[in-house]
C-alpha cells in the first residue's frame, strides 16, 4: 500500500517539479511549484513526520507561492519577454545527477529497512523546540526579523 | 557617628571641584545655577569641616591618616594620602567659612559682570584646591594642589582679561610664584631622594616622623630651604613679594579670597605642616633654617608696613598690610611659636577677609573708584560696611582683649621676646605693630571720615547679600577672640593638645600693656597726623622723598627689571643669536647633504626602480585581463561552476571510500 | 478476502469514503439551506418577504437555483488562461471543504484525527488565497485582478491575527489536537458554569477577534470589498458564471461554516452542553445549534452593517487586531502563571484592559480627521 | 515502503530539477524557484534519514527540516523582495542582462 502511494506521490511531485522548471508561462511554472510541494509534504505525511508536512504546506503554500505569484504580478510586463533557455544547465544538472546516483549507489548504509516508528507528536516537537532546540529557535526568530525588514527596505522606493 | 568623614576627608575639597565643574557644563548663561553650585558646594564644605573638626576637639592630639598607593614604578610605589588633625581641621574650618562668605558677597559684588559663572566656577575650584593642599598627607599631592592653586589665582586674579593690567598682573602672579616653586620642587625631589617617601605620617616612617628625618641627615637644613622658598613665593616673602599688590587688579572678593584668607596663608600653613623638617636638630630651638624665616619675616614684614603708609590704593594698601602680616606670622614660626603663628593665620583670615570685603563694599558703593584721596565721609553713608570695617581695623591693629588680631599679635611679640638669637626681631615687630595701627588709622580716616570728595558723592550702602557676610565676618572677629586669650588657650591647647585650664590671673600681663601701649601709640600718631587730611598727604608735604621712595614700593620692582629681568632678556637675546647663526647653520648644512643624497637617488630611482615596476604592472595588467574574460557576470555561469564542482567533490568523495 | 476480513486498505477507502459523503451531505444540505434562510432573514429585516415561491415558504428556492446555474451557458473569456481558469474555482471547493475535515462534530465524530489539526485547518486554509489569486489571473480581466488582489491582501492581514487568536487556547490546552481542545472544555464548575474559554478574559478577547477575522476571511460584510458590487464588479468571480460561479458561492459559504465550527471549537466548547444536565442531549445537536447561532450572527451583520474602505480594513488589521491578538497570547500566560484561577482572571483582565485602553488612545482617528463639515448653497 | 537508497534517487532527482531552474531559465524568479527545490530536496533527505535510522532515535533531522523551511522562507523573502528592486532599478529581471559585474 505505503510502496503505491510512494510511487504515485514520487511520480506527482517530481512531474510536478519538472514543470515547474520548464514550463514556458512564468505563472504556471509557479502553481505546478505549489503542487510540487504539496507532493513534498505529502512524503512527510507518508513518513511520519505530519507537523513537518503541515508546516511545508503552511509556509510554501500559504506564503512563498503567494509571495511568488505576487512578484510575478509586479513584475508582469516582464513576464513575455523573458524567455530563452540554455541547454548548458541541462548537461550541468544531468552531470550532477548522474553523480549522485552513483555516490548514492556506491555508498554502503543504503540497505537499512524502515523500521517501525513511533509517530512524532506535536508536544514532542514542541519540547525539543523549547529545551535542546531553543538557541536556534531564536536565532531563526532573529533571521526572520532581519529578513522581514530586510525585505521591507529592499522594496522601498528608490529616491531618485 | 561621623567616623565616615574623618575616614573620608577627600570629600572636603571634591565638593567645591564639583561644583565648579558642574558649572562649567552647565555653561556661562546659567548664571543664578551657578551661584547656587557654588554656594552649595562651599556650604558642603562646611558642614563636612565641621564634621570632621568636632572629632578632634575631643581627643587631644587627635590624627587619622589614610594613604593609599597612587602608582608603582619599578619595585617602589609612589603613595599618597589624607591625613586629618587638629592643624588641617582648624584650617579647613577658616577656609570654608570665610569662603562662603566670600561667595555669597560676590553674588553680589559680581551681579552685572557678564562672566558672571566662569568666575564662580574658578572661585570653587580655587576653594577646593585650597582645602587638598590643607588635607594632602602627602609632600607631592601638596604639591599638587598647591599648583592647582596657583593656576586658580592666576585664573581669577587675570579674571578681566580685557584689562592688560590685571592680564600683567596674572603673569606676574604665575611667574613669581613659579620662581619659587622651582626651589619647592627641588626641595621635594631631594627629600624623595633623601627619606624615600613624601608621606608626612606614615606610622612612623612618613618623612615627618623620627625616622625619615634622621635618615636626611645633614642636608635637612639644604631641604627646609629648598621648601621655604615656595613658601615664601606663595605667602609674598620679602624677595618674591612683588606679585602680591600688582594681583589687586583681581575682583575684590577675589583679593579677599586670595590674599587674606587662603592662598597666602598656604605659605604659612606649609612651613607649620613641615615644621619638624625647620626644627631637626634644634638648639634650643633655633637652626640655621628657621633663622633664615625668621629674618625673612622681618624684613619683610618691616618693608611692607612702611611701603603700606605710603599707598592711597585701598586694596594696595591692605595687601601690603597682608604681606607684613604674613612677615609677622613667618617671623613667629622662626622663633618658635607655631601655635602663636597658626592662631594669627587663622585670626587674620577672618578680619583680613573682612576688610577686603569691607573695600569691596567701598569699592562697590564709589561706583569701582579705588583711591581713598576720592573717598571720604563715607561714615554716614555707608553705616553697616563702616561699622564692620572699624572692628575689621580695630582687630588688623591688634587692639586687645576684645578683638582677635590683638591676642595672636600679643602671643606672637611674646614668643618673639624670647628668642635666644638676637632681641633685633622683637623690636622690629614692635615698630610693625605701631606702622600697622598708623596705616589703617591713616585709611580709615580717609575713606570714612572727614568731608566727602569726588568719589562719595553718590555712594550708596551695599545691599544685603554683601553686608551680611561683612557682619559674620566681624562676628567671627570678634568671638574668635574668645579662644585666643592666654587666660583660657583654648585654640592654643588645641593645637598643641596641652589640656587649657582657666587662669583669669594670665589676662593681665606685661606683653598685653606693651602691644596696648603700642597700638594706642600708632592710633593716636595716626590721628594726629591725618586729622586734616585731604587731597594731598600730610606725610608727602614734610617728606616728600621719603614718600616717594615708599610710594614707589622702595624701587624694588624697578630693580628687579634693571637686574633679575634685564639678565633675563640678555640670555634670551643671546640664546636666540645662538639659534639663529650657530645650530640653523648646522641644520642648513645637514639639509644640504640630504639634498644631494637625494638628487643622486631619485636618479636611480627612475633609471632601475621605475622601469621594473612599470614593466612588472603590464604584465598583471594583461594576466588580469585574461583572467577577467572568464568573469561574465552571469550568475547562472557561477552557479553552474559550483555545481560542477561539487559534483566533483561527490565523485572524489566516492571515488575514495 | 481469505477468512471473511477485508485487506485493511480496502478499510481504510472505505471508511474514508464514508467520512466524504457524510461530510458532503450535511454541509451542502446545509449551504443550501443557509442560502434561503440568509435571504428571508435579510427580508425580514429589510421589511420585506424573502423568497417565498418556490415550495413551502420558498425552501425549495436553493433547487430552483441550483438548477437555474445548472443550466446556464459557462462562458470562458477569449484571452483568459483556460487551466487555471478552471482549476480556481475547483481547488478552492476542494480546500474549502478539506478545512471540514478536522472538526468534531460530537463525542468521537471527527473526520480525521490528525495530531496538528489545527495546523492542518490553517495550512489548508491557506491555500485559499492561491486559488482566489489562480481565479483573478487566470480570467484575464483588471476587475478580476484587482478583486483578487484585495482579497489576497486582506486575507493575509487577518490570517495572522485569526491564527494568533489560537494560540492561547493551544497555550493553555496543550495540543494542536482539536479533540483534546474540546475535552478540555468539558468541565462544569458548580454543575452549570462550563469551562468554555470564551468565559475568560483572554478567551472571551480573542474569541471577538477570531470572529472578526473569520468575517475578513470569508470575504462576509462588513469586510467583503473583494466583490463590492459598486466599485469592482464581482471581484475575483466577474468573468465566472453558471457553476463555476455557483462553486465559489458554496466555497465561501462553507469556508464560512468552517470558520465557525473552528470558533466554537476553540471557544465556545466544541459539542459540550452549555450546563452539565443538558449532557444527555446528542452531541452533534449542541454542535449544529451553536453553528446555527453563529450563522445567525454572520447573516444579521450582514444586514446590519455597511461596507468597509479596504484601506481601513487594512490598517485595523496591522494596528489593532494584530496587538490585541499578541495581547491575548500575554493574558493567557498571565492567567496560567497566577493559577488559573479567580486571581487569574482578573490580571489577565486587567493587561488586555491597559493594552487596549493604550490602543484606543493611540490610534484615537477624531484627532486625525475633523468632523465632515457640509457647506450648502444659499 | 520503499527503500533508503531508492528515496535518496528521488531527492536527487528533485535537486537536479532545482539545478536545471536555476541553470537554464533566464527568468530571475525562475532562479529562486529553483533554489527553493533544492532546498525542499534537501529537507527531504533530513527527513528520510530520520526515518531510516535504527530506531529510537532523536529527531534531529525533523528540527532541522523544521528549521530549514524556516530559513528558506525568509529565504524567499529576500530574494523576491531582490527581484523586484532589481526590476524597478534595471526594468528587467532578465538575468542575462544583469551583468554589471562583467569583467
Amino acid at each position: 500500500m505505503s510502496s503505491v502511494a510512494f510511487v504515485i506521490i514520487a511520480v506527482l511531485t517530481l512531474s510536478a517539479a519538472l514543470a515547474a522548471a520548464t514550463l514556458q508561462k512564468l505563472m504556471h511554472a509557479a502553481l505546478s511549484f505549489a503542487v510540487m510541494f504539496v507532493g513534498i509534504s505529502a512524503f512527510f505525511f507518508l513518513f511520519g513526520a505530519e507537523f513537518v508536512g503541515l508546516v511545508q504546506i503552511f509556509v510554501y503554500i500559504g506564503a512563498v507561492a503567494v509571495l511568488i505569484v505576487f512578484t510575478i504580478l509586479l513584475t508582469r510586463y516582464d513576464v513575455g519577454k523573458v524567455r530563452g533557455f540554455s541547454w548548458g544547465g541541462v548537461v550541468v544538472a544531468i552531470a550532477v545527477f548522474g553523480g549522485l546516483v552513483w555516490a548514492i549507489s556506491k555508498t554502503k548504509l543504503v540497505s537499512v529497512a524502515p523500521s517501525q516508528v513511533e509517530p512524532l507528536t506535536v508536544q514532542r516537537i514542541g519540547e525539543l523546540l523549547m529545551t535542546n532546540y531553543v538557541w536556534p529557535l531564536q536565532c531563526v526568530g532573529v533571521l526572520l526579523t532581519a529578513a522581514l525588514i530586510g525585505a521591507l527596505i529592499l522594496v522601498m522606493e528608490e529616491k531618485s | 557617628m561621623n567616623s565616615w568623614i574623618t575616614s573620608n576627608v577627600w570629600l572636603i575639597p571634591a565638593a567645591p571641584i564639583v561644583a565648579a565643574l558642574l558649572i562649567l557644563a552647565f555653561g556661562k548663561a546659567a548664571r543664578r545655577e551657578a551661584a547656587a553650585f557654588a554656594v552649595i558646594g562651599q556650604l558642603a564644605a562646611l558642614t563636612m569641616s565641621i564634621l570632621a573638626f568636632v572629632p578632634t576637639l575631643h581627643s587631644h592630639g587627635f590624627r587619622t591618616v589614610q594613604n593609599f598607593t597612587w602608582f608603582t614604578f619599578g619595585e617602589q610605589s609612589l603613595r599618597i594620602g589624607f591625613v586629618l588633625d587638629p592643624l588641617a581641621a582648624a584650617m579647613m574650618l577658616m577656609i570654608a567659612l570665610v569662603g562662603l562668605c566670600i561667595f555669597i558677597f560676590s553674588i553680589g559684588y559680581m551681579a552685572e559682570d557678564k562672566n558672571f559663572s566662569r568666575f564662580f566656577a574658578y572661585l570653587s575650584f580655587f576653594s577646593g584646591s585650597m582645602l587638598g593642599v590643607v588635607v594632602a598627607n602627602s609632600l607631592l599631592l601638596l604639591f599638587v594642589f598647591w599648583e592647582l592653586v596657583g593656576l586658580a589665582s592666576y585664573l581669577l586674579i587675570g579674571f578681566w582679561i580685557d584689562r592688560p593690567s590685571a592680564a600683567a598682573a596674572a603673569k606676574k602672579a604665575f611667574i613669581t610664584t613659579r620662581i619659587g616653586d622651582m626651589g619647592f620642587f627641588l626641595g621635594i625631589l631631594w627629600l624623595y631622594h633623601q627619606s624615600g617617601t613624601l608621606l608626612f605620617y606614615d606610622g612612623g616612617h612618613g618623612c615627618l616622623e623620627s625616622v625619615a628625618l634622621s635618615a636626611i641627615g645633614s642636608s635637612v637644613t639644604l631641604v627646609a630651604l629648598l621648601i621655604f622658598c615656595g613658601a615664601a613665593g606663595k605667602s609674598g616673602q620679602f624677595p618674591l613679594h612683588v606679585w602680591l599688590p600688582d594681583a589687586m587688579e583681581g575682583p575684590t572678593p577675589v583679593s579677599a579670597l586670595i590674599h587674606a584668607a587662603t592662598m597666602v596663608a598656604a605659605g604659612v600653613f606649609l612651613v607649620a605642616r613641615v615644621y619638624p623638617i625647620f626644627s631637626v636638630g634644634a638648639v634650643n630651638g633655633v637652626t640655621p633654617s628657621l633663622t633664615v624665616v625668621v629674618w625673612i619675616g622681618v624684613v619683610t614684614g618691616l618693608m611692607a608696613a612702611l611701603i603700606a603708609v605710603a599707598q592711597f590704593d585701598i586694596k594696595r594698601i591692605l595687601a601690603y598690610s597682608t604681606v607684613s602680616q604674613l612677615g609677622l606670622m613667618m617671623v613667629s614660626l622662626g622663633v618658635g611659636g607655631v601655635t602663636a603663628g597658626i592662631m594669627h593665620l587663622l585670626a587674620h583670615g577672618f578680619f583680613k577677609a573682612l576688610l577686603f570685603l569691607g573695600a569691596g563694599s567701598v569699592i562697590h558703593g564709589c561706583h569701582h573708584e579705588q583711591d581713598i584721596r576720592k573717598m571720604g565721609g563715607l561714615r554716614r553713608l555707608m553705616p553697616v560696611t563702616f561699622g564692620t570695617y572699624a572692628v575689621g581695623m580695630m582687630a588688623l591693629s591688634g587692639v586687645p582683649f576684645f578683638f582677635s588680631g590683638g591676642w595672636t599679635k600679643e602671643e606672637i611679640l611674646h614668643a618673639t621676646s624670647h628668642w635666644p638669637r638676637s632681641h633685633l626681631p622683637y623690636y622690629l615687630m614692635m615698630i610693625g605693630v605701631v606702622l600697622t595701627a598708623l596705616y589703617m588709622t591713616r585709611q580709615v580716616i580717609y575713606v570714612f571720615f572727614g568731608n566727602r570728595r569726588a568719589a562719595s558723592e553718590h555712594a550708596h550702602e551695599s545691599p544685603g547679600v554683601m553686608t551680611l557676610p561683612l557682619i559674620v565676618l566681624a562676628v567671627c572677629a570678634i568671638l574668635f577672640s574668645v579662644v585666643l586669650t592666654p587666660a583660657w588657650p583654648g585654640l592654643e591647647s588645641y593645637l598643641t593638645g596641652h589640656p587649657a585650664d582657666f587662669d583669669p590671673h594670665l589676662l593681665i600681663q606685661p606683653m598685653i600693656i606693651v602691644s596696648l601701649a603700642l597700638v594706642g601709640a600708632g592710633i593716636s600718631l595716626g590721628i594726629w597726623m591725618y586729622r586734616r587730611a585731604d587731597g594731598i598727604d600730610p606725610l608727602q608735604q614734610t617728606q616728600p622723598a621719603l614718600f616717594r621712595f615708599l610710594e614707589n614700593k622702595m624701587w624694588i620692582d624697578e630693580i628687579y627689571d634693571r637686574t633679575v629681568i634685564a639678565l633675563a632678556a640678555l640670555a634670551a637675546r643671546l640664546s636666540d643669536w645662538m639659534d639663529r647663526y650657530i645650530w640653523d647653520g648646522l641644520v642648513r648644512g645637514v639639509a644640504a647633504i640630504g639634498q644631494f643624497l637625494a638628487k643622486l637617488t631619485t636618479g636611480a630611482d627612475e633609471r632601475v626602480i621605475n622601469a621594473g615596476v612599470d614593466e612588472g604592472t603590464v604584465g598583471a595588467h594583461g594576466f588580469g585581463r585574461l583572467m577577467s574574460r572568464r568573469h561574465s557576470g552571469q550568475i547562472q555561469t557561477y552557479l553552474g561552476a559550483i555545481a560542477l564542482g561539487m559534483l566533483a567533490l561527490i565523485l572524489l568523495y566516492a571515488w575514495l571510500g | 478476502m481469505l477468512n471473511g476480513r477485508a485487506p485493511d486498505w480496502l478499510i481504510q477507502i472505505a471508511s474514508s469514503l464514508i467520512n466524504i459523503a457524510a461530510l458532503l451531505g450535511v454541509f451542502l444540505t446545509l449551504f443550501a439551506l443557509i442560502s434561503v434562510l440568509e435571504r428571508k432573514i435579510l427580508g425580514r429585516m429589510q421589511n420585506r418577504y424573502g423568497p417565498n415561491r418556490v415550495g413551502p415558504f420558498g425552501l425549495f428556492q436553493p433547487v430552483a437555483d441550483g438548477i437555474k446555474m445548472l443550466i446556464k451557458e459557462d462562458i470562458v473569456p477569449a484571452r483568459a488562461d483556460k487551466i487555471v481558469h478552471f482549476l480556481a474555482p475547483v481547488l478552492i471547493a476542494a480546500a474549502a471543504i478539506l478545512t471540514l475535515g478536522v472538526i468534531p462534530y460530537g463525542r468521537n465524530m471527527t473526520p480525521f484525527t490528525i495530531d496538528g489539526g489545527i495546523l492542518f485547518f490553517f495550512a489548508v486554509g491557506s491555500a485559499t488565497e492561491l486559488m482566489v489569486f489562480m481565479a483573478g489571473w487566470g480570467s484575464n480581466n483588471k476587475y478580476s485582478m484587482l478583486g483578487a488582489m484585495r482579497a489576497i491582501a486582506q486575507m493575509i492581514s487577518y490570517e495572522l491575527p485569526l491564527i494568533i487568536t489560537v494560540l492561547p487556547v493551544v497555550m493553555i490546552v496543550g495540543s494542536l489536537n482539536p479533540d483534546k481542545i474540546v475535552d478540555v472544555q468539558g468541565n462544569y464548575s458548580l454543575g452549570f458554569v462550563p469551562h468554555w474559554f470564551v468565559f475568560t478574559p483572554w478567551g472571551a478577547t480573542a474569541f471577538i477577534l477570531f470572529f472578526v477575522s473569520g468575517l475578513v476571511e470569508s470575504n462576509r460584510t462588513p469586510f467583503d470589498v473583494p466583490e463590492g458590487e459598486s466599485e469592482i464588479v464581482a471581484g475575483h468571480m466577474t468573468e465566472y458564471s453558471g457553476f463555476k460561479y455557483a462553486t465559489f458561492f458554496m466555497a465561501e459559504y462553507i469556508g464560512m461554516f468552517a470558520i465557525s465550527g473552528l470558533g466554537l471549537t476553540l471557544f465556545l466548547g466544541g459539542w459540550h452542553a452549555p450546563v452539565h444536565f443538558l449532557e444527555f442531549i446528542p452531541s452533534y445537536v449542541w454542535f449544529f445549534v451553536k453553528l446555527s447561532i453563529l450563522l445567525f450572527v454572520y447573516i444579521w451583520l450582514r444586514g446590519t452593517l455597511p461596507r468597509t474602505r479596504i484601506d481601513q480594513i487594512l490598517n485595523f488589521a496591522w494596528k489593532f487586531m494584530l496587538p490585541m491578538a499578541f495581547t491575548c497570547v500575554i493574558a493567557a500566560a498571565v492567567w496560567h502563571y497566577t493559577g488559573r484561577g479567580l486571581r487569574g482572571w482578573l490580571w489577565s483582565l486587567a493587561v488586555i484592559a491597559i493594552v487596549y485602553v493604550t490602543l484606543s488612545t493611540l490610534l484615537d482617528t477624531r484627532r486625525k480627521f475633523a468632523p465632515r463639515t457640509y457647506r450648502f448653497a444659499e | 515502503m520503499p527503500t533508503l537508497s531508492i528515496l535518496l534517487v528521488v531527492s536527487a532527482a528533485l535537486f537536479c530539477i532545482g539545478l536545471l531552474a536555476a541553470l537554464s531559465r533566464r527568468h530571475a524568479i525562475f532562479i529562486l524557484i529553483g533554489i527553493e527545490m533544492m532546498l525542499a530536496a534537501a529537507n527531504l533527505n533530513f527527513i528520510a534519514f530520520w526515518r531510516f535510522a535504527p530506531q529510537p532515535a532523536q529527531p534531529t533531522g525533523v528540527m532541522v527540516a523544521i528549521f530549514a523551511i524556516a530559513i528558506a522562507a525568509a529565504e524567499a523573502a529576500v530574494g523576491l523582495a531582490m527581484v523586484i528592486a532589481v526590476y524597478r532599478h534595471f526594468r528587467t529581471t532578465n538575468v542575462d542582462q544583469l551583468d554589471q559585474l562583467k569583467g
